[in-house]
């Protein structure tokens, strides 16, 4: 069981990649440590979290086949 | 929309609101692309990418919020992807309205929350080589 | 300007500024003729006269006082004389500048002393006949 | 020796006229009273006074060859 993680902006730089698939953890704070023994140079960079397009907090709990979306700062305009 | 934003489609967006002739006033922001110094380099372009898919979402909440607070009659935003030139428009924001003061407050605020809740990342790209990323105050 | 502002002429005055290479944003204020509906009677145009000499001198004056507070690049303003129809653009008020506050503020000052201190006048022509003094809120 | 009176927006409903040539008088309050008199309608209007395209208060001396500006409140816009 796996879910997608995809990375924005200049967060592509630090992991070389615009999506991975990673195995399915069942909390966040999992999930991250996993992605930052992956990608060591995420540790440092400010991000927030969507998960199915909906905005996730440290506690929220990840569906199976969720879609994860790690955000840097917004740029826009 | 792909690319910058051509000044004609802004004329042909102005022309289409003549019939709706209980509009007073109209506001336009245009967001253009700088020219900036930045240790020497000089930004010749800037990327734009999305999570398309939450910016829509997101988009959509925010005219919600815009048309619930203010008596507007219309509001059209566009915002570019991928490059747009130094001296190109990236932003359009343009609301219209019965009286000036609701059609100005109406675009001023929609203008902030584009820049700070829209899942939009510009890449600074510099002449010759080199890019950063764009951190907006 | 004689009559009322055409869509494309702002394309134009937009499309000036892509040389500019400093501006990160513009803002705009358009003026359009309202269809007022006055004790059953509709406005279908306004005519607008004007002191032109003392207009001329006195909008001078209000650039002078716009560009001596805010940090812009430029600015632009036209206002109709004459006939304009109901749904067409009566005002045209262009700031362009590095940052976008300064853009959005410095025109909205410049809109509200043009209503408050331009000797120009404003005849609503009703649908049929008649006619009545636009008086400025 | 007179001077020129110019009338604008309502005004000119009220005089029927967009501008005259006056008797020159030495202030403001005597070139009103006589207004007022040729034009009884000026009398309950709002409307300001230029003297040469300068604003003009009530004690503003009028110069030879003047141009007098009656303006009603502005509706640019």
């Amino acid at each position: 069981m796996t879910v997608e993680v995809q990375f924005f902006g200049q967060l592509i730089d630090k992991t070389g990649k615009s999506s991975i698939q990673i195995e399915h953890t069942a909390s966040l704070t999992q999930l991250k440590e996993i992605l930052f023994s992956d990608f060591p140079l995420l540790k440092g960079s400010k991000f927030i979290i969507a998960i199915n397009n909906k905005m996730a907090t440290e506690h929220s709990a990840i569906p199976k086949d969720a879609k994860i979306a790690l955000m840097p700062p917004f740029s826009g305009g | 929309m792909e690319g910058a934003i051509p000044p004609s489609f802004i004329a042909d967006s102005i022309a289409k609101h003549a019939s709706k002739t209980g509009i007073g006033g109209h506001n336009i922001f245009l967001g253009q692309v700088r020219t900036d110094d930045i240790e020497g380099k000089k930004v010749s372009a800037i990327e734009y990418t999305s999570n398309v898919e939450m910016a829509l979402e997101k988009m959509h909440e925010i005219r919600e919020s815009i048309f619930a607070k203010y008596a507007i009659t219309c509001m059209h935003v566009h915002h570019s992807l991928g490059k747009v030139n130094a001296g190109e428009l990236c932003l359009f924001v343009f609301t219209s309205s019965k009286h000036r003061k609701v059609a100005i407050d109406a675009c001023t605020e929609c203008v902030e929350k584009i820049k700070a809740e829209l899942p939009i990342w510009g890449k600074e790209l510099f002449e010759g080589e080199g890019y950063q990323w764009k951190v907006n105050s």
